[in-house]
């Protein structure tokens, strides 16, 4: 066996490294996002009181909610299909992990910087249809089965614009790769002036706004809720769910959520890109994160603003409103972004 | 990471998949929970993509996960909560005679297998063989321009058509 | 890698998919059926692509992608209309071009 | 003969092959790209203009008159220029797209033969645009036809500019589509659409001869699209003449669609549902035409694939030659004044087709611009009296209109003078020049030609003779005898007869643009006009053959312009004998069909005459329907009916038989085999019948086992 030992154990542990931190961001995510919007910024947005009492102004509070999930027994309903039942939040949660393999957080700092990167992203996030698919049928449970359909036809619906919105700003970066975009800002001029770059959100306004709501959508929260719509179908594909597969459920949607704020702000904001230092500075992966990091904050503040603030949707608006508005504009806006890239 | 000139890794990894793809592809025809079967099918078309990532041809294997299993299999779920919703086994999914069909499938695999052992033999793919997808796209847009925009046509056929056949009145 | 493991293991899945299509009397398990030949041949397509260094095997692959996208839309939409029709997706009763 | 033909005419072509260009000539993309303007124009705004988008139509085809009049002024001064020597046209070409290495182009052909094109289909199409807004006036979708009319007059015009094969391709199936769509303008009746329907299914047969003949070409010529490298290559004997038969027929199916060839004429006479101005434009004028420049702007493939230099017969002057005739005979039982003229519109069209046939280039393309102006005349001429009686029905409500419609009149009696071939009208001219260029003649001591054609003069005389008595019966129905109809019919107004007039205008006009060389009344200046400018002068690798022109007789124009007389004369006199009787008490019906109604041989004839030889009957009762049930239906039609029907006949005749010698011999022996037999017969029947399973999978299962073993086969074998 003739293993050139020191570069296979270097590519290992690499690997390891790295699932090690995606497999970490994610509950980090979900807990700070969790925390900060779910439970700080709606209790000032909505004037209720959030949780106060674990640790210092509430800090511990979804710890201790996990140790609770975690502590509740493992329950499957009687006539449920096992398997799939118990696969379900796991795929949910494979596609939110999947997310994170392309999201750069600086020049080198990408688990696998693939070449279609951005669309790598997107067809991860179109697995997710699949878990929850399995999760509505296996529970055995009419509401589950509706509240699956619904996701299944929500998040269908509105891959389309998630994907249409991105196409504008490929257009213009030329490329699939997540970090030659965030190159592709970083090295552009605004009217001949290199000092800040070019984020795309400047030109692709129209694409930003089509992704933040589909974005809403695909998280499946308010206002576009209706698959877990607690009043109508009693929490949807979710109701049968306890303890740790609830959990899963909980992570995925947060994780998700972090996720798709990242790849929005790679692909709107200039990604882990600091305006007035050098693109290819080593230093970029030190302070990436960081930068990333407030950036996926503000863009999440947005999201969660939205949920917070807007009333639930019927299912039938939630249809138009992807069918006849958002992919017509998304269309139009690749038509404008086309013909503008091949003018100038 | 070489053996002999084999690459360990891969082959690994190809074993793998391959005994992966090929429980679930019989499972697929022999399930008779029709729900089961769509997931079996979900394993196999991921197992299809693993093999085009293991053959660098990261576009295919990509567009594999988003239109296949994204949409293709959403679908065939979708057509089967619509129609029937039982859990568990159904009841004639099979024809109760089985052995022709043993029988054609047999003499399909030995044919081509023995075609695909006699033209072949030891023949080696090459080492790195990655194409971008700039390299996909360029042939997409020029030698393959006239099929392209057919397929686009035939997509929008069958839009129509199923709109067409499946709708109510 | 050799290129007959890619070829015999298609091989093997399009036999397993021949079955299927003709052992299943259920509308749907038999286009899964179909799906699976398609595969197939899809990995036969990337694996000689590989084998002679060019890229119309992917190119191929995507549009067989994309032409088993239509099919199944199609397909199922038939089947959506015969199961309106006879409250079963069951092929074999499906027979009025019986002679 | 023809040899002799070609060695003079390869002394007389030019060595030599000019280049020129100009500013109209190489920008005359601009020709088809206004109309198409105007059609985006009047559907977005159509509606909101003032009338309807309709001005909006005339001005974009105006303006593309005047383009092709400064195109066509600029090509005569250039062949002018040139002295005789060959022209190179003036091609302008871009690159559309590239795929597998091929460079698909775009671009403009200009020269003598689409100059003549763009001429007629801009002048014809404005008059039409300029009839039609008192036409169809307050129609509901007034400003739909009008946008579908300039989306007509762009398309034609890019067919005819068209510089590669692909070009032609699209132009071809763009007229297609506008056909379907005008001849469906009133398409809440339902006949109206069926004809449509039927226009456009009918053509999609000849299209896919199309396709396949431009692929074979595509290839045949070594990987090109072009027009003028296709026919250089075929006509320097780089493509093999059995390729060059294959695709020159192919394309004659797309011709014989198009352009109404016999045996897929059918459509046509149907296609006169749609609105009058649109028969005359595209049914009579323009899109029908196509064919026909199809031949002529390919010529060089069909000249050498049909082997036109030197022979007596080839498929293409068949066609046209029976096409002739058989338009000509069904324009006779015709009732409905369109219909009389739609079949004569085949018969003409059959004209040039065996005009092309026999080697006649310049006649053919002088026919067709003869044509275009005395036909679109006359359908708007019925267009006009229709809106006067409100009705197409020449025998119901007709008769005596030349009182009441002086100037429709008028104009309608010259232009079918013209299509009669009467001197010095414009189809006389192109008429005998077709006759003359079949260089059949040559038996009777005429000399020139192609080849021998006696059997297509022959036809071109009796449709000489027919095509005056049938337009003597539709004229003397129409505007003679006395009014049947209801009402009180007035002239139209200003808008349908200034069209008219000039249409009158051109018919007599059009045809001195090309008087015959040994025409010694006028001076020698004025001769052959149109082929010195339309026909490219042959020369050393030139997309145009060498053709043989025949020499035009005085005798033979004498005995056609006899035959018309007689022909024309005969009607005229039958009918106004008849016309009397019905005066002194018969009845009006007795008009037409007085010897038929006697005669029953000529009744059989009228028979088939209005049965229109059964053709539709072929069509829809035995392809359509044959093709319409699915396979294992007609096999089993097959078994029902044939295997089990003669099964039963048997059996029922052997049982007759079997009573007949009842009483001679011993009944139960005969009975027993007979029944046997059937019964036998019929078992058969049911067993084999049972191999129709109508299962799916048992099929699937079939294929895949015999693809298996032919594929075992191969891999062993090879």
């Amino acid at each position: 066996m003739i293993w050139t030992l020191a570069l296979e154990l270097a590519y290992w542990q690499q690997t390891a490294i790295k699932l090690v931190v995606v497999a970490l961001v994610i509950p980090t995510g979900a807990i700070i996002l969790g925390y900060v919007f779910l439970m700080k910024m709606m209790s000032f947005m909505q004037s209720r009181l959030g949780p106060m009492e674990a640790g210092p102004y509430g800090t511990l509070q979804l710890l201790a909610d996990g140790v609770k999930f975690l502590q509740k027994e493992d329950v499957f309903p009687r006539r449920a299909d096992r398997y799939v039942f118990a696969l379900a939040p796991v795929v949910v949660l494979m596609s939110t992990f999947l997310l994170y393999v392309v999201l750069p957080v600086g020049p080198d700092a990408v688990v696998s910087g693939l070449d279609a990167g951005l669309f790598f992203a997107l067809a991860a996030a179109s697995l997710s249809v699949i878990g929850v698919l399995m999760a509505g049928w296996g529970s055995a449970n009419k509401y589950a089965l509706m509240g699956g359909m619904r996701a299944a036809g929500q998040l269908i619906a509105y891959e389309l614009p998630l994907v249409l919105a991105a196409i504008g700003v490929v257009i213009q970066a030329g490329t699939l790769d997540l970090n030659k975009i965030v190159l592709a800002q970083a090295n552009g001029e605004l009217f001949g002036w290199g000092g800040m770059g070019f984020p795309y959100i400047l030109t692709q306004f129209v694409g930003f706004a089509i992704f933040l709501v589909a974005v809403q959508a695909e998280l499946t929260q308010p206002p576009f809720d209706m698959p877990v719509a607690e009043s109508e179908i009693v929490g949807g594909y979710q109701v049968e769910y306890t303890g740790f597969r609830f959990l899963f459920f909980f992570m995925g949607e947060f994780g998700t959520a972090f996720a798709f704020a990242g790849i929005a702000s790679v692909l709107f904001l200039g990604g882990w890109y600091v305006p007035g230092l050098d693109p290819t500075s080593g230093w970029f992966n030190l302070i990436g994160p960081f930068v990333m990091f407030i950036k996926i904050m503000a863009v999440s503040a947005l999201i969660f603003w939205f949920r917070f603030t807007f009333p639930r949707l019927r299912e039938d608006q939630l249809q138009k409103l992807a069918w006849k508005v958002l992919i017509p504009l998304a269309l139009l806006n690749i038509v404008v972004t086309g013909v503008v890239k091949v003018l100038v | 990471m070489t053996v002999l000139g084999v690459l360990v890794a891969q082959n690994i990894a190809f074993g793998v998949i391959a005994a992966i793809m090929v429980f679930a592809a019989l499972r697929l025809v022999t399930t008779r929970n029709v729900v089961h079967a769509a997931l079996f099918l979900v394993v196999v078309l991921g197992g299809v993509a693993a093999l085009f990532l293991l053959m660098g041809a990261e576009f295919v294997g990509i567009t594999q996960i988003l239109v296949y299993i994204g949409a293709v299999v959403v679908l065939f779920l979708f057509g089967i909560m619509l129609t029937r919703t039982r859990i568990g086994n159904e009841e004639g999914t099979d024809h109760p005679r089985r052995l022709p069909a043993v029988l054609a499938a047999a003499l399909v695999a030995t044919i081509t297998i023995y075609a695909v052992v006699t033209g072949f033999g030891d023949a080696e793919l090459p080492a790195d063989t990655r194409t971008t997808t700039a390299e996909v796209a360029d042939s997409i847009f020029s030698t393959y321009i006239v099929p392209f925009e057919a397929v686009s046509v035939l997509l929008l056929a069958a839009l129509i058509g199923a709109i067409v056949i499946a709708r109510r009145n | 890698m050799l290129l007959n493991q890619f070829l015999i293991l298609s091989a093997v899945l399009f036999a397993i998919g021949v079955y299927g299509v003709l052992a299943r009397r259920n509308g749907v398990l038999v286009l899964m059926s179909i799906e699976l030949i398609l595969n197939a041949v899809n990995i036969n397509l990337v694996a000689f692509g590989s084998y002679v260094s060019s890229i119309s095997g992917e190119v191929f692959a995507l549009f067989i992608i994309t032409v088993a996208a239509a099919e199944v839309g199609v397909g199922l939409a038939i089947l959506l209309l015969l199961y309106r029709n006879r409250q079963s997706v069951d092929l074999s009763e499906a027979d009025l071009m019986k002679g | 003969m023809s040899l002799q033909g070609v060695g003079v005419l390869a002394a007389e072509g030019a060595a030599e092959i000019v280049q020129v260009g100009g500013w109209f000539l190489s920008n005359a993309w601009i020709i088809p790209a206004i109309p198409a303007a105007s059609f985006f124009a009047i559907l977005f705004f159509g509606k909101r203009l003032p009338r309807g988008g309709s001005e909006l139509g005339i001005i974009a085809v105006g303006a593309s008159l005047v383009l092709a009049l400064c195109t066509a002024g600029q090509w005569i001064s250039t062949v002018n220029g040139a002295h005789g020597a060959a022209v190179e046209p003036v091609v302008n070409r871009w690159t559309w797209w590239v795929a597998g290495g091929v460079d698909f182009t775009i671009g403009t052909l200009v020269d003598g033969l689409a100059v003549a094109l763009l001429f007629v289909v801009t002048a014809i199409s404005l008059l039409v645009h300029v009839y039609s807004t008192d036409y169809v006036a307050g129609d509901v979708r007034y400003t739909h036809f009008f946008a579908f009319l300039s989306l007509f007059t762009a398309s034609m015009l890019f067919f005819v500019l068209a510089e590669n094969t692909i070009q032609m391709i699209v132009g071809w199936e763009l007229v297609g589509v506008c056909s379907f769509v005008l001849i469906g303008h009133w398409w809440e009746e339902k006949p109206n659409s069926d004809a449509a329907l039927k226009a456009f299914l009918t053509n999609r047969v000849g299209d896919i001869g199309l396709l396949v003949g431009v692929s074979v070409l595509f290839f045949a010529a070594g990987g090109t699209f072009s027009i003028l490298e296709i026919n250089t290559r075929a006509l320097d004997g780089e493509i093999g003449h059995t390729l060059l038969l294959i695709s020159a027929l192919c394309l004659l199916a797309a011709v014989i669609s198009k352009s109404g060839q016999f045996f897929l004429h059918t459509w046509l006479p149907d296609a006169m549902a749609g609105p009058t101005p649109v028969s005359a434009l595209i049914h009579a004028a323009t899109m029908v035409v196509a064919g026909v420049y199809l031949v002529a702007r390919l010529y060089g493939v069909f000249f050498e694939g049909m082997v036109i230099a030197g022979s007596s017969i080839n498929a293409l002057a068949l066609i046209g030659g029976l096409t002739t005739l058989v338009g000509a005979s069904l324009a006779f039982v015709q009732n409905d004044i369109k219909r009389v003229l739609a079949y004569s519109t085949i018969s003409q069209l059959g004209y040039m087709v065996m005009a092309l046939g026999v080697g006649a280039w310049t006649a053919a393309i002088f026919h067709l611009f003869t044509h275009a102006f005395f036909k679109a005349c006359l359908f708007l001429g019925s267009g006009s009296v229709s809106h006067a009686v409100h009705s197409f029905d020449m025998k119901k409500d007709m008769g005596g209109l030349r009182r009441h419609m002086p100037h429709t009149y008028r104009t309608f009696l010259i232009a079918s003078l013209a299509l009669a071939g009467l001197p010095p009208l414009a189809g006389f001219w192109s008429k005998d020049e077709i006759l003359a260029g079949t260089g059949g003649w040559g038996v009777f001591g005429g000399t020139g030609g192609n080849g021998a054609y006696t059997a297509m003069l022959v036809m071109g005389m009796l449709t000489a003779a027919l095509t005056a008595a049938y337009m003597t019966r539709c004229v003397y129905l129409t505007f003679f005898g006395r009014y049947r109809g209801h009402g009180h019919p007035h002239e139209s107004g200003r808008r349908i007869t200034v069209p008219l007039w000039i249409l009158a205008v051109f018919a007599v006009g059009a045809g001195w643009t090309n008087l015959p060389k040994g025409f010694q009344i006028v001076p020698k200046s004025w001769t052959e006009q149109f082929g010195h400018y339309v026909e490219p002068v042959a020369a050393e690798h030139f997309y145009f053959p060498v053709i043989a022109h025949a020499t035009p007789s005085w005798t033979l124009a004498i005995v056609s312009i006899l035959v018309v007389l007689v022909g024309g004369g005969l009607a005229f006199a039958y009918y106004a004998l008849v016309d009397r009787r019905a005066a002194a008490g018969g009845s009006a019906t007795e008009l037409a069909d007085g010897p038929t109604s006697r005669w029953g041989a000529a009744r059989l004839g009228h028979t088939l005459l209005v049965q229109k030889y059964y053709l539709d009957h072929l069509y829809t009762g035995i392809v359509a329907k044959g093709t319409a049930g699915p396979v294992a239906r007609g096999a089993y039609w097959f078994n029902q009916h044939g295997i089990d029907e003669v099964v039963n006949q048997a059996g029922r005749k052997a049982l007759a038989a079997g009573h007949v010698v009842y009483d001679k011999i011993d009944q139960k022996v005969i009975d027993g085999v007979v029944n046997t037999t059937g019964v036998a017969s019929h078992g058969a029947g049911e067993e084999l019948r049972r191999m129709q399973t109508g299962k799916v999978q048992q099929y699937a299962g079939v294929m895949f086992v015999a693809s298996v073993i032919l594929a075992a086969a191969l891999i062993l074998v090879l």
